[in-house]
C-alpha cells in the first residue's frame, strides 16, 4: 500500500482539524476510512454532474435555439475529452511529483496507481477521479465564451492542449505536493484560482481573439429558454457541495462547514444581484437571480474551508453586485463579447473571492486569519496568487488559441453562424 | 365566397370561436403569429443587454365564408375579440376563387 | 468541542437501534462518525436538489408557457431567501434552546456554532445545514398554490415573515428541545406535520384569500408541459430518500428501513392514483402518476422510520386514492383555486400520513406501536400533533397575508395576468 | 441480527481487498459500516435517479414529440411497478435462498427483512433496496424498443410478468448465493449480463414480435429534442457510479477502482463513437457522442471492477466502435425497428463488455486473470454466462409477449399511432 | 396567376409535397396551424378539471402557381391527402395579383 | 388595398421590418413558417437513418397597404431581404376587400 502526496496544503489546518475531531491519529494516515471514502466518492459524482448536465444546460438555454445543441455538444465532448487527458497525463502533471512548477511524467497513464494506493484516507482512484472532474469543468466553463460561432474541431483541439498546458500545471502548483504557490501559503480551498480565475481568464483572450458575433450589439442575441439555465444552475449549485465541501477530502468537520458556508453565500449573492437589477432595471429577472448565485458560489470557491458563516454572507453579497457590474456595465464598457459571461461570472468572481478569502479568513475556522482578524499580509499573498494565475493563463492561452487559428482557423464561416451551429456542425436541430 | 383572416390577442381566441359557432360557422384554421403595430413592443433586458422586443403574440385566424355571411361575421369577430385598448388587431377580407373540400372532393360553397 | 441538542426525540428508539448496530456507544456521543456525516453531507445535497431543481420544474411544467418562468422564480428565490433567513434567525428560533413554544435567540446569525461543535455523531453545521434544506422547501411548497397571479414583491414579504412566524416554530415544537409534540410522544419521521401539513395547510389559506386565476373553470390552464413535470417529480423523488432516509441523522438500520419503505409507499402510491383514474377516466394520465408518487412521499414521510414495508405498501395505496379525490372532487366541490393542489397533495397527504402513521406504526421498527399493534392510543396523539400545526399555521397564515394585502397589495393587475407572469414581472420569456 | 447472504461472489476478491485496506476483519462480517452504508444509501439514491428522470429523458427526448409522454410514462410507471413486484415476490426469487435457478419464496413480501438484518457490513433494507434499483432499470431499459407503437396496458403486463419470470431468476444465476453462474466464476461486477444484455436481448424479441413504427424507413422519425437525450444521458451517466462503484457493496477500494474505470471506458467509447461517425458521416452527432457514452458505460458494468485503467481505456474505445456499427449498420442491414437501439447499445454493448471482462480482467485489481495476462479460460466462462443469458431471456421475452398479444392485443390501432400516443393512451399533450 | 391555400393533416404534408414535385411544383411555404371543423377534438382532464380541446394540429400550406396549373395542382393535392376520413382538410383557390422573386427581383411567372 | 404576402430568411426579419417602418408602414404580422423550393435541403442521420429535411425556416409576413404604396412595399422588402443566395424567397400580391381595425371599428384605410 503506497501513499503517494498530502493533499492540498493550504486546507491542512482545517482538516487537521476535522481529523482529530474524527478520531483517527494522523499517524496512521494511510489507513481507508470508509466514511471518509463514502463522502469522496459522492463528491465525485456531484461534480461530475456539474458539469453534465449542470453546466451544458446553464449554457444551452443561454444560446439561440439554433446552437443549443452545438452548446450541450461543447460541454459533454470536452467532458470526455478532459477525461482521457487527465487520465493520460493530466493527473501526472499535476499530482506525480514534487516540482515547482509540474508533476512530472511519473503518473503517465495512472501507472502505479494501484488497487490499494491510498491518498490520505480514500483510495487514490477516488481522489484521481474526484481532481478529474475538476480537469473536467474547467475547460468546460470556457466554452461559454466561445459560444455560437467557435468551429467545434478547433475548440477539441484548444481544449485538449489547454488541459494540459495551463490546467495541469497550474492544479500542481496550487494544490500538488510541491508546488510554489501552495508552499506560500495561497489559500485556495477549492478552486478560486485553479478552477475559476483560470477559466475566466482564458475565456475573456480566447473570445478576445475569436471576436464578437454576428449582430452582436444589434440582432437580438437574448437567451431562447431560461428555464433550462435556471435547471443547469440549480444542477451546479446543489454540484458545488461536491466541488467545495468535497475538497475538506473527508466527511469531517471542514467539510461540514464548506458546505454550510457555501449556501450562505450562495444565497446571499443572488439576493444581493436580485437586489441591485431590481434597484436599476425595475424588476427582478430569473436570468439575474440564477446568475447571481453562480456568482456566489465562484466567490465562496476559495474561501470554503476558511471563513465562518458570518463572512460568508458578507462575501456572497459583495460578490453578487461585483459580478452584476462585471456583467452589465463592465462588459459594455469594452465591448468584448465574452457570449456567456464566463470572464464576468468566474474571472471576476474568483479574483473576488480569492482577495474575500484574504479579508474573512478566520483562525477558528481553517487554521490562517485574515484581513480582519488582524493579518493583512493575507491579501497580498491572494493577490500574488491570482496575478500569477492570471498572467500565465492569460499567455499560454492567447499563444495556443492564436497558433490553432492560423493552422486550422478557429471560426465557422457566416453562413454557419446564421444558420445555426447546430444543423451545420452537427446536422441536427432541435425541434 | 369570402376569405375572412382575423389577427386577434392570444386570449380572446375561445371567445371568438365560440361566437363564430353560435352564427353557425362551422370550421376555420388558426396559426400562432406575432405582429407589429401601434401597441408597441417592450424591452428585454438579458445580463445588461436590451433587446427590443417590437412582435407581440397575436392568433392568425382565417375561415371561408359564403357571401351572404360575411358582414355577420365580420361583426361577431369584432364584437367577441374587442377589449377596447391599443392592439386587438385586425379583420381581412377577400375575394375567395375556389374550395374544395379534400375528403369528399365537394367544391365551393359545399365544401365549406 | 460542544453538543447542543437531541435530534428528533421521537426517532430516538429508532436511532438508538441504529447505533447499536454500528457499534460505538451512545455514551461517546459527541464524536464525530465519518459515516453518518457522509451520508448527512449528501442527504443535505439532494434535499436541497428537491427544491431546485425539483419542485421549480415540479411546478414549472404544469403552468401556462407564460408563467413558466415565474414560476422558476418563485421557488428560486424562495430558496435564497429562506437560506439567509434560517441562518439569520430561523435555526436559532427553531435549535436555540429549549422553550416549549421556541428555541429562542441564542444562535442568531450562527453564533456559537463553531467549526467543532457537534450535533449527535455529525457536524452542527451539517446538521443546520440539512435543517436548513427543510427550511426551504416547506415555504417553497407554498408557492405553488398562488401560482400564475401573485406578486412575486408580496410572495418574498410573505416567505420571509413565514418562515420565521410560522416554520420556525412548528420545527421546534415537533423537532427542537423541548418542544411541546415530541415530548407528548407525536410521531413525526422526516416532517409530515412540519413540512407537509404545514405548508399545506397554508397554501389552502393563502389561494383561498388571494382568489382564483382569471378564467379559472372556463378558460384552459392545462400545464404546458407535462414532462418537465415528470421530470421534476423524478427529482423529488429522488430527493426525497434524503428527506426521510436523512432524517435517521446517520448511516444507519433506520435510514435503511426508511429509504426501503420511502420507495415502496411512493410506487404503491402511484400505482393506485393511476389505477383509480384509468377506472374513473378511461385513461392513465402522465401527470396522475406522477402526482400519485408525490402523494405516496408525502404520505411516507413522517412514517418512514416507522413503519415495515408491509405498512408501507399499504399506507401508500391508500394514500395515493385519498389525494386523487381530495384533488379532482373535493378541490371542485369547494371551488377554490389551489393552482397546483398543494393542499390536495401535501395537505391532505400529509394528514393521511401522519394519521396511518400512528396505525400502522411498528414497534420493531421505530420502537413505537401503532394502532394495528394494539396502541390506539397513538392515532390521538397524531391527531393531536396535526390539530396543533393546523389551527397554528391557518390562523398566522391568514392574518400574515391580510396585512400583506393591505400594505403593498397581493395580486396582479389583469393585464399582466393575461399576458403573462414571465414577461411583466420578471421582463423575460420562453420563446 | 441476522445476516443472510454472501453478495456477488465474483466480486468477492475486489471485496476481499478493499475489505482488508479497510481495517475491519471479515470475521465480523455482520458489523454495520456507517461508511459503507452511507455510499450504499448514495448508490441507491443514484441508480434510481439513472431511470427516472435519467432513461427517461434519454428516451424522451430520442422519440417524436406526439410521444414524449407516453415515453416518459412507460419509464416512470415501470418504476413504479417493478418496485412493488420486487417488494412482493422479486427480492424473495433473486436473494431469498440457495437454489441453482432461484432463490424461493422465504423473502416474500420481505418477510424476515427486520430493522436489524444484515447483508455483509450494511442493511439488508439497502441491500434490498440498491437492488430493487437494478430491478427497475432493467425492464425500463426495454420498453426503448417498443416505443411509439406499444399498448401501455400490455406493456405494463409484460414489464410485471418479465420481472417475475426473467429478471429475477437470472439476477439469482450471477449474483444469488448458489447462483449456477457465480458459482462457476463467470465475471460479471455490476450487471453486464444481468441487466445489459438480458434487456438487450428481450428487447429485440419484443420489438420482433411487435413489428416497426408506421411510416419506418419513410418518413420521418427523427428525435424531436436531442437535448432532452443528452440530459437523460448525462443523468445516467452520473448515477452509473451508483451502479457500478455501488457494485462493490461498500465505499472500498473496489469501489473506488470501479469509479475511475468506469469514467475511463465512458470517456473512451462516447470519444471512438465520436472519431467513426465524424470519419464516416463528416460530422460528429451530439446524439452520437451521447450513445458512444452509454455504449462505454455498458460495456464497463461486468468489468468495472476487474480492469485497470488502460484496459478500461481500450474495452470503452472497443464498445464504442463496435455498438456505432450495430446501431448504423446491422440494425438497417437486418431492418429491424428497435425505435431507440436497447439491442444496438444495451445488448451489443454488453456482450462486448462481457467478453472483453475476460480480455482485460486483472489479477491486481480483482484477483482474476483474463486472457492477456494469460487466462484465456475466463474468455470461454464469460461466453457461456452470455450464452446462458441470451437463450434464457429469449425464450421467455419471446413467449411471454407472443401469450399476450392473443390475450389482450399488443399494439394501438393505426389511428392512435398516427395521431400520437401521449393525447390517445394518456389524454395529455405537450405544448 | 393563382394562389392556393390547403390545410391538411400534418403526416400527409411529404406524400402532398413528393406528389406536387412529380407535376412540376418547384416551391412552396408551409405554417403550423390548427383547424377547427366537423372532426371535433377532445377532451383533456388534468388532476380533475377538463379542458375541451377543439383545435387539432394542421399543415397549412401555400403555394403560387400559373392559371393553368391550378386545375392539375388542385387535384394532386385532394388525391395525395385524402384518407376519407374527417378532417382531410379544404383547399382554397385565390386570386394572385403580382408575385416577386426577392433574390432576382424577377416578376410574376417567372418568379414562381 | 393590397395585401402583401413576403417570405423571407428569418434572419432578414428585423431589417425589413426597419426599412418598412421607414416608409411610413405602421403595421404587419408574422408567422415562422418553413419553405420548400430551389434552395434544397439537406440531410440529418440519426443512429443510421437518414432523413431528408426539405424545409428550410422561413418567415411569413403579411400586411395591408394602401393602393398607392404598394409598389415602394415591395421595392423596400426586395432591397432589405436580398442576399443574393438562392432561398431569398418571395413576395405575392393580392387584392385585399375589407380591412377592419377591431378595436375601433375603422375601415378600409382608416384601419390599416
Ligand atoms: N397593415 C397591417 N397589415 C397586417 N397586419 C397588421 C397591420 N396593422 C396591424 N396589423 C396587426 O394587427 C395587430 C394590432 O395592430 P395595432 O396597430 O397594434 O393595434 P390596433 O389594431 O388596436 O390599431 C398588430 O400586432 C399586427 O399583427
Ligand atoms: N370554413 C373554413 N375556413 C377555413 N378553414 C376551414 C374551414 N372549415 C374547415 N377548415 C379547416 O379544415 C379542417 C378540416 O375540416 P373538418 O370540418 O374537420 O373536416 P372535413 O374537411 O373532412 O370536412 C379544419 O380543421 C380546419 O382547419
Ligand atoms: N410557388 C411558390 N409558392 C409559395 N411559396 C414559394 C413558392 N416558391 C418558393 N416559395 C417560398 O420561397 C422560398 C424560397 O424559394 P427558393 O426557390 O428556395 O429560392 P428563390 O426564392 O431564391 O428562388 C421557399 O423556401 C418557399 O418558402
Amino acid at each position: 500500500m503506497t501513499t503517494t502526496r498530502i493533499y492540498r496544503p493550504a486546507a491542512s489546518a482545517a482538516a487537521l482539524v476535522g481529523l482529530l475531531a474524527a478520531g483517527p491519529a494522523l499517524a496512521e494516515e494511510a489507513k481507508l476510512d470508509t466514511g471518509d471514502t463514502a463522502w469522496m466518492l459522492t463528491s465525485t459524482v456531484i461534480v461530475l454532474m456539474m458539469t453534465i448536465p449542470g453546466l451544458a444546460l446553464f449554457y444551452g438555454g443561454m444560446v439561440r435555439k439554433k446552437n443549443m445543441l452545438s452548446t450541450l455538444m461543447q460541454s459533454f465532448a470536452t467532458c470526455c475529452l478532459a477525461s482521457v487527458i487527465w487520465m493520460v497525463i493530466g493527473y501526472s502533471l499535476a499530482f506525480g511529483g514534487e516540482g515547482a512548477f509540474h508533476g512530472g511524467f511519473s503518473k503517465v497513464f495512472l501507472t502505479g496507481m494501484t488497487a490499494d494506493s491510498m491518498s490520505g484516507t480514500i483510495p487514490e482512484s477516488v481522489f484521481m477521479t474526484f481532481q478529474m472532474t475538476f480537469a473536467i469543468i474547467t475547460p468546460a466553463l470556457i466554452t461559454g465564451a466561445v459560444a455560437e460561432r467557435m468551429k467545434f474541431s478547433a475548440l477539441m483541439v484548444f481544449v485538449g492542449l489547454w488541459s494540459i498546458l495551463v490546467y495541469a500545471p497550474i492544479t500542481h502548483w496550487v494544490w500538488g505536493a510541491g508546488g510554489f504557490l501552495a508552499g506560500e501559503g495561497v489559500l485556495d480551498f477549492a478552486g478560486g484560482t485553479v478552477v475559476h480565475i483560470n477559466s475566466g481568464v482564458a475565456a475573456l483572450v480566447v473570445c478576445l481573439i475569436l471576436g464578437k458575433r454576428l449582430g452582436h450589439g444589434r440582432e437580438n442575441l437574448a437567451p431562447h429558454h431560461v428555464g433550462f439555465t435556471v435547471v443547469g444552475a440549480a444542477l451546479l449549485w446543489v454540484g458545488w457541495f461536491g466541488f467545495n465541501a468535497g475538497s475538506a477530502v473527508g466527511a469531517n468537520n471542514s467539510a461540514g462547514m464548506a458546505m454550510a458556508v457555501t449556501q450562505i453565500a450562495a444565497a446571499a449573492a443572488a439576493l444581493s444581484w436580485m437586489a441591485v437589477e431590481w434597484l436599476r432595471d425595475g424588476r427582478p429577472s430569473v436570468l439575474g437571480i440564477a446568475s447571481g448565485a453562480i456568482a456566489g458560489l465562484v466567490a465562496i470557491t476559495p474561501a470554503a474551508g476558511f471563513v465562518a458563516p458570518g463572512g460568508a454572507l458578507a462575501l456572497g453579497a459583495i460578490s453578487g453586485v461585483v459580478c452584476y457590474f462585471a456583467v452589465t456595465w463592465l462588459k459594455l464598457k469594452l465591448g468584448y463579447d465574452d457570449a456567456l459571461d464566463v470572464f464576468g461570472v468566474h474571472g471576476v468572481g474568483g479574483i473576488v473571492g480569492a482577495l474575500l478569502t484574504g479579508v474573512f479568513a478566520s483562525k477558528a475556522i481553517g487554521g490562517t486569519a485574515g484581513l480582519l482578524e488582524g493579518n493583512p499580509g493575507q491579501v497580498w499573498l491572494q493577490l500574488e496568487g491570482i496575478l500569477a494565475t492570471v498572467v500565465y493563463t492569460a499567455i499560454v492561452s492567447a499563444v495556443l488559441i492564436k497558433v490553432i487559428d492560423l493552422v486550422m482557423g478557429i471560426r465557422v464561416d457566416e453562413e454557419s453562424e446564421r444558420e445555426g451551429l447546430d444543423i451545420r456542425l452537427h446536422g441536427e436541430s432541435v425541434s | 365566397m369570402k376569405f375572412v383572416t382575423a389577427v386577434i390577442k392570444p386570449f380572446k381566441l375561445d371567445e371568438v370561436r365560440e361566437a363564430l359557432t353560435e352564427i353557425g360557422i362551422q370550421g376555420l384554421t388558426v396559426t400562432e403569429a406575432r405582429g407589429y403595430g401601434r401597441q408597441g413592443g417592450h424591452t428585454e433586458i438579458y445580463r445588461g443587454a436590451e433587446y427590443a422586443v417590437n412582435f407581440l403574440p397575436k392568433i392568425r385566424m382565417e375561415l371561408a365564408v359564403a357571401d351572404e355571411l360575411v358582414d355577420q361575421v365580420v361583426e361577431t369577430i369584432t364584437g367577441a375579440a374587442r377589449t377596447g385598448q391599443i392592439g386587438d388587431g385586425k379583420i381581412f377580407v377577400f375575394e375567395l376563387g375556389q374550395a374544395v373540400r379534400i375528403r369528399t372532393g365537394e367544391r365551393d360553397s359545399e365544401a365549406l
